[in-house]
């Protein structure tokens, strides 16, 4: 036996075999399905003007779902992601009513995110609590504390200031929303980040094997605690995308939306063991559930149908994915 | 850590260690709290508040037994409490057009091990994280049980054997605090002392080694969900002997309350460590913190602010114990 | 990039006064146990040094040290004649110190020229990863030092003996003063072993100190300068290599004499067949292999890296699924892909990965011993733990396995005793084949020749043992009749009379 | 499908009086509405009865729900505004959350009317008056208690801070009940959620704490079940005790009027009508008549045997008495509301 490897002895796979062995290609044609489908049996799916909507309604779970995405790929979870989104809305109106401010509005909730990011880095990479614990903790006292302090109800934007409103209703070249043109900037930022900028690839390596991370001189810790502070101020942003798409501060604001967000990333391919998936999977699965939901209510569905449809997609979807890569390896 | 296998002085991890780690933090915050609460608010020890608190118990307890013994088997299933809506409700129009309790439990009983037995098939044969897998079966339930019914199923035989499931006593005990108990002591014997529960144990410590040694991991794994489903029935069926009717609204978040008391009794997410004492104290101290926020007439948003910093501090606690017991 | 260390003088100049490293009177302690006490420990720029010990004897916490990866609790370390204080990976990794661990450690789903990289990514102005720099000095890297891979490959599909080399390749890519090599042959082919000792003489001719641990004495002493012995924590030795003789290394490290590493007290094997194995093939790795194992005989599977011998293990106790072919145990045959069956039938495996495939590790000592007999302890579903108890306290006594109490999480045995406690576990159940893979890794010389006299009275009981080993003494020493593999087949099947080490290594290469 | 049979079949008798007038209008072909949650009884009846108008009408009615996420709620707008419906009415999630929507409806030239809950900028609003509804039901209470309680009144609101509707009928029903009984006190103020479950268990837990009350408030059926459950799980009997319930949108009113002794006061409020209601307000809007900024409809305090007037229950579903449900006059405005409650 000499060096060479029977891997490296065979020719290089096809560029084609490469692309469709990527998750991203599998779930790109299960988007096209989607799209087709709907466009057939919805009148005006296909129009400019419902799929921008549903490109401005994708943009809250496009940018959580970065921070959802870099958390599961350093190997943790973060669920308080939506009551956070509730928690820094309040700080954002507040502001804005009291200096009609937007500039001093959004850094206020950024600033609000920051320490809700800090704290939960801090129990996970430094106090070492497992994060589900952590965040299904912060989740609580997070809405428990929304509730307290606005005594359940919401605080309307009465500064209307234009800059804020424009996040909702906005348009760049008056096509598509600027809730969707931050989320697909902030995605493509954060996509060069992970795959292009040594921080991104020590999150992949600290998700993939913590120790010999560790080893290859990473600070593990820093990294797990950095990635939990991206996660709050995405949330954030996508919180102050919220607030102005419901132009108030809700105290009810982002329940469930974990539920939404971690169904959408783990459908794209991010694994919650940590290490594996993209960004560009996770907004693939964004989007399939966002144009997956429109077309249900194109079609006059109701609700009960959309869960019960959403519900066995997301485990078809896994164990369809589970299953091809165990072909893969041979198990 | 390979230079500290060979330790052969290491600690003293004598027997009385399942009753020693992370209960022993817990049995403290429940005491303390008791107090605290009593030098407060003195209508905290009346006879009528304690059966109160035990009765909110129950059916967490319930469903906490069979949840413990899935957390150790290191899977998790976060579709009971939508399960637990379903299952009144086809309890209770079984029982309606029967006319017979024994067949409404029978039906709530199948129903809810059938939604195990989808779970654990789904997580042991696609191999389906349970953590997603459960919530997509969660989503399914929310779906279908309002397939099934638009409005609460109403109790129309008002069956007095139905009506005691839940508000019925023994002496001076609610029947559903007996139930629970039963069912605890159940699980708790199962556990303890039991074939089937070192099994679950093992499975959650190491499913390679049981599978290795010619035990059909997979099977017991089943058998744990199928367990969590059947508590949930039991507890589908009080809550609808409570509600009076099958309420397709009820359950809600009742899955994270569940999870939280497991956790908090030290059972951990990883599997094979935990004990289903440390879940009954878990279950008490929340439902003591529910209730003593209402008793002390505090704002009831605590009720949600508070376990979340208990379920932090307790688990950091056992941490930090854990560690100085290392040293 | 230090790769230039085929051209010799084009590296950094080194002060050839000092000590590349010298560690002084290094103390560590764990809870109960002191692991290393009052160490010495000094490296000269541009020789071998091996580190030699039975495990527990402190070498990987001295290592670890090195690392980083522990802080140590007294004690001193010197680069170069100046003091450093390395309180990280990182520190250790500035300090131009490469380990390369005997586990491997790299990402699995990076590709192998990133993990080239992983602990200094090359970046452009904008501080971006250059990927085409990674793949360009990877690939030379590789081609300079004879090693063909893709470098553009995913790490986790290389076989294991490829990834160790990319590991030791890494350790190359960045400037380093010290290159420390945790056993690293242990999964290598006897020609990438000689090529490895070729890429150590020339890091060496540079001026770079390396640290060669090993349990192998003959390679030690091809390839070491220098040999440092540790034992109980202790610095016991450290003389030139050439003041060394077999005999005196091994008094050294366990501070006695073994006679016989490989005591026979067994008789002949019997005629019985046990277990017969039919064209068995598996998806991915078997071909057609047939064979028969006897009642009251070891018979040796050997076969190089990847040649199958753990996929033939786990196919025939029915963990993976086969895809044609039969087992049959004592005249019945087997379930295919059921470890039920199996067991019930006497067939169990002795995994070679005890962590992630034999112990419960949070679990106490007797529960793991009782995992698979546990019925036997059981009246009607419930565990009479007394009985249990006394049972596997007979096993602890009669292995002479070190616990402080059956109550101990097994996690804190040594790997010698973990696997006591693991062929107890087969022992209880009571087994007419036992499949042992790879029974001694991770297990110290001492305790090796144990668990070799367990295995020899297991067959003296009557037991079938099957025993995959890549340990060429081991085979020899334990085997009535050795089988090789190769690839996924059977090239040979010989009685231990018949067998040298040539005729073995022949058919393995196949 | 028996439910919007029925409903056809009372409004034929409708017919002549309401449509022969809407005939005269210009008909909307498509209307798009947006539900708060549609798995509520409440809201089904109210889609019910906008379903059964519309039909009767011409117009298409398709229904969306926001399933209490103000998020979904804005998406599912969003989408009937892109498809360019005639009229868009909405019940909010939240008051203020809906803002926008208006915003966007104006820029598109869709008029809106909202159910429920009142949005500031808002054209018109068709809603019951929650403050009157809790305040002729608490009048009544007081009447009942100045009778068989002895004059006492102490009660335990099982409320729900969430909704400031809700709010005002818990005030409304303490104001009420004060008219009658003016030492009437609330021993509990209690968040129950607004369902059953949750309303039974903190019931539970300020019963053990004093159980000296005798009246039972819910802000809906759901509430005053779960409060009613708590008390009777904790052994006591319903001799001396009143349960008053609001809303009247499904079964589970007539069941407990029906079996529970102490259950005798409902304050109905006609989901079916409002649906009705609404549906002609859209299309005065579509047609560009001026209409009230507020739509009133009826609420009505239900007795003992009351609600056989207004409804048909044949032990499985209940079909609404149009005639008598049209007769009630709702007030013109409001005693209250949420305004008053920021003051």
């Amino acid at each position: 036996m000499s060096l060479a490897s029977t891997a490296s002895a065979k020719a290089p796979p096809s560029l084609l075999a490469r692309l469709f062995a990527r998750q991203e290609l599998a779930l790109l044609v299960c988007l096209i399905l989607v799209l087709a489908f709907f466009s057939v049996t919805v009148e005006n799916f296909f129009s400019v003007r419902n799929m921008t909507n549903v490109l401005g309604q994708a943009s809250l779970a496009l940018t959580a779902g970065i921070g959802c995405a870099i958390v599961f790929i350093s190997g943790e979870v973060d669920i308080s992601i939506g009551s956070l989104l509730a928690t820094i809305a309040l700080p954002l109106i507040i502001i804005m009513n009291d200096t009609n401010s937007l500039l001093l509005g959004v850094s206020g909730a950024l600033l609000f995110g920051l320490i809700i990011g800090v704290v939960n880095g801090y129990l996970v990479a430094y106090a070492g609590i497992n994060s589900l614990i952590v965040t299904l903790g912060t989740m609580f006292i997070m809405r428990g504390g929304v509730y307290l302090y606005t005594g359940q109800r919401a605080i309307p934007d009465d500064a209307s200031l234009d800059s804020f409103i424009a996040l909702s209703d906005g348009r760049l070249f008056n096509i598509i929303p600027y809730s969707a043109v931050i989320a697909i900037v902030l995605l493509a930022a954060f996509g060069y980040m992970m795959q292009h900028r040594p921080f991104g690839r020590q999150i992949y390596a600290v998700g993939g094997n913590q120790e010999v991370a560790r080893l290859a001189g990473y600070d593990v810790r820093r990294v797990k605690f950095v990635c939990f502070i991206i996660s709050a101020l995405l949330a954030t942003v996508a919180g102050i995308i919220l607030a102005a798409r419901v132009g108030s501060a809700q105290h009810t604001a982002g329940l469930n939306f974990e539920f939404q967000v971690v169904a959408a990333t783990v459908l794209g391919g991010v694994s919650l063991a940590g290490g594996i998936g993209s960004l560009t999977g996770m907004a693939l699965g964004v989007l399939i559930l966002q144009f997956l939901s429109n077309g249900l209510r194109g079609l006059g569905l109701p609700t009960e149908w959309q869960l019960v449809i959403t519900g066995m997609i997301i485990i078809a979807a896994v164990a369809f994915d589970e299953a091809k890569r165990r072909r893969a390896n041979g198990g | 850590m390979s230079e500290l296998t060979h330790t052969s002085a290491q600690k003293r991890f004598i027997g009385g260690q399942l009753l020693g780690s992370s209960q022993l933090v817990l049995g403290a915050i429940l005491a303390v709290l008791c107090i605290a609460i009593s030098i407060a608010a003195p209508q905290f020890y009346s006879e009528a508040n304690i059966i109160a608190i035990l009765r909110q118990c129950a059916l967490v307890l319930i469903v906490a037994s069979g949840m413990t013994m899935l957390i150790i088997t290191a899977e998790v299933d976060l579709s009971v409490g939508a399960s637990l809506a379903f299952v009144g409700c086809i309890g209770m129009a079984v029982l309606n057009s029967t006319h017979s309790l024994a067949l409404g439990m029978l039906a709530a009983l199948a129903f809810a091990g059938g939604v195990g037995l989808f779970n654990g098939l789904v997580v042991t044969r696609l191999r389906v994280n349970s953590l997603i897998a459960t919530i997509g079966t969660m989503m399914m339930l929310q779906g279908g049980v309002y397939l099934f019914t638009r409005e609460a199923v109403q109790n129309h035989n008002q069956l007095v054997s139905f009506t005691d499931l839940g508000a019925g006593y023994v002496g001076a005990v609610p029947v559903p605090v007996i139930i629970a108990a039963l069912i605890f002591v159940v699980a708790y014997v199962t556990l303890r002392f039991t074939t089937l529960g070192r099994y679950l144990y093992a499975v959650g410590a190491n499913e390679k080694a049981v599978r290795l040694s010619g035990l059909r991991s997979e099977r017991l794994k089943l058998l744990a969900f199928i367990v969590t489903g059947l508590c949930v029935g039991v507890a589908g069926m009080i809550l609808s002997s409570l509600m009076n009717a099958g309420q397709p609204t009820a359950g809600r978040g009742f899955e994270l309350t569940v999870i939280a008391a497991v956790i908090l009794g030290g059972t951990s997410l990883l599997g094979g460590r935990g004990s289903l004492f440390g879940t009954l104290l878990g279950v008490l101290v929340l439902k003591v913190i529910d209730n003593g926020i209402i008793i002390l007439g505090w704002n009831q948003d605590l009720q949600m602010v508070v376990p979340g910093i208990v379920i932090i501090l307790a688990t950091y606690l056992d941490i930090i114990r854990n560690k100085a017991n290392v040293r | 990039m230090s790769v230039d260390f085929l051209h010799p003088g084009e590296g950094a100049a080194i002060d050839t006064n000092a000590s590349a490293l010298e560690m002084r009177g290094i103390g560590k302690r764990f809870p109960g146990v002191v692991a290393l006490d009052n160490v010495d420990f000094t490296l000269e720029p541009g020789k071998i040094h091996a580190l030699m010990g039975e495990n527990g004897a402190g070498k990987s916490t001295l290592i670890k040290i090195m690392a980083g990866v522990y802080g140590k609790d007294a004690g001193t370390v010197r680069m170069r004649g100046r003091e450093v204080d390395i309180k990280s990976p990182r520190d250790s990794l500035k300090e131009g110190i490469k380990v390369v661990f005997q586990e491997i450690a790299l990402i699995s789903e990076f590709t192998v020229a990133e993990n080239i990289f992983l602990e200094g990514y090359p970046t452009g102005r904008t501080g971006s990863i250059d990927w085409k720099k990674i793949r360009a000095d990877s690939a030379a890297l590789f081609n300079r030092i004879g090693f063909n891979v893709d470098p553009a490959a995913r790490t986790g599909s290389l076989p294991v003996s490829q990834q160790q080399m990319v590991e030791i390749a890494r350790a190359l890519a960045h400037e380093a003063r010290v290159v420390v090599m945790d056993e690293p042959t242990s999964s290598l082919t006897p020609n990438e072993v000689s090529l490895l000792f070729t890429v150590i003489r020339r890091l060496a001719a540079l001026g770079i100190a390396v640290v060669y641990v090993s349990h192998k004495l003959d390679e030690v002493f091809e390839i070491a300068d220098t040999v440092t012995v540790l034992r109980d924590g202790r610095h016991i030795s450290t003389k030139p290599i050439g003041e060394h003789t077999n005999d005196t290394l091994i008094q050294d490290m366990i501070g006695r004499r073994i006679d016989n590493l490989f005591p026979r007290q067994r008789g002949a094997a019997g005629s019985k067949v046990a277990l017969s194995v039919e064209n068995l093939s598996t998806a991915k790795k078997l071909v057609d292999v047939s064979f028969e194992a006897r009642a009251g005989e070891v018979l040796g599977f050997f076969g190089l890296m990847g040649a199958g011998r753990t996929e033939l293990a786990k196919a025939i106790v029915g963990y993976d699924p086969i895809i044609s072919g039969t087992v049959t145990v004592d005249g019945q045959r087997l379930a295919p892909h059921d470890t039920r069956t199996g067991v019930r039938l006497g067939i169990g495996l002795l995994t070679e990965d005890r962590k992630s495939e034999g112990l419960m590790g949070e679990l106490p000592v007797y529960q793991n011993a009782s995992l698979a007999s546990l019925g036997a302890f059981a009246r009607l579903g419930f565990v009479d733990k007394a009985k249990e108890h006394q049972a596997v306290q007979d096993y602890v006594d009669r292995f002479r396995i070190k616990t402080p109490s059956l109550f101990q999480q097994i996690k804190n045995l040594s790997g010698g005793n973990q696997q006591k406690v693991l062929i107890s576990r087969w022992l209880m159940r009571g087994l007419k084949v036992i499949v042992v893979d790879e029974p001694t890794r991770g297990i110290d010389v001492g305790a090796k020749s144990e668990i070799f006299a367990l295995i020899d009275r297991l067959a003296g009981e009557g037991l079938a043992v099957v025993m995959m080993t890549s340990e060429m003494p081991e085979l020899l020493g334990l085997a009535d009749r050795i089988a090789v593999m190769c690839e996924g087949r059977l090239t040979a099947i010989m009685p231990r009379e018949e067998a040298t080490q040539e005729k073995i290594l022949n058919a393995a290469i196949g | 499908m028996h439910w919007s049979k029925s409903i056809l079949l009372a409004s034929a008798a409708m017919l002549a009086i309401g449509a022969a007038a809407a005939r005269a209008e210009n008909m909307p072909k498509h209307i798009g509405y947006v539900t708060n949650y549609a798995t509520h009884e409440w809201y089904q009846n109210v889609i019910k009865g906008m379903k059964a108008h519309g039909k009767e009408l011409g117009i298409d009615v398709e229904v969306q729900d926001a399933n209490l996420d103000i998020a979904k709620q804005v998406a599912a707008a969003e989408d009937f505004i892109a498809k360019g419906v005639d009229v868009l009415i909405i019940t909010p999630v939240n008051e203020e959350g809906v803002v926008p929507l208006l915003r966007q409806a104006k820029a598109a030239n869709i008029p809106v009317v909202l159910e429920g809950n009142p949005v500031k900028g808002m054209t018109t609003m068709v809603a019951i008056c929650d403050y009157d509804t809790g305040y002729f039901s608490g009048v009544e209470a007081g009447k009942y208690a100045k009778e068989k309680l002895g004059g006492v009144a102490k009660v335990m609101n099982v409320g729900l801070p969430l909704l400031s509707a809700t709010v005002l009928r818990s005030h409304g029903f303490m104001d009420g009940l004060k008219t009658i009984i003016p030492d009437a006190v609330m021993v509990h103020d209690l968040d129950g959620g607004g369902n059953p479950d949750r309303a039974l268990e903190v019931s539970s837990a300020a019963l053990a704490k004093n159980s000296d009350i005798n009246i039972i408030y819910g802000i809906n059926d759901s509430s005053s079940l779960g409060g009613l459950q708590a008390w009777k799980a904790a052994g006591k009997s319903q001799d001396g005790l009143l349960t008053v319930g609001t809303g009247g949108e499904g079964l589970a009113f007539i069941n407990a009027m029906q079996n529970e002794p102490s259950y005798r006061i409902e304050a109905a409020m006609f989901p079916e009508k409002e649906g009705f209601t609404t549906i002609d307000a859209a299309v005065k809007l579509f047609n560009n008549e001026q209409v009230p900024e507020h739509i009133v409809s009826p609420t009505a305090p239900m007795t003992g045997d009351d609600w056989k007037k207004y409804y048909d229950y044949d032990g499985k579903t209940r079909t609404i008495k149009w005639d008598a449900v049209n007769a009630l006059q709702p007030p013109a405005k409001c005693m209250k509301t949420s305004a008053d409650l920021k003051k």
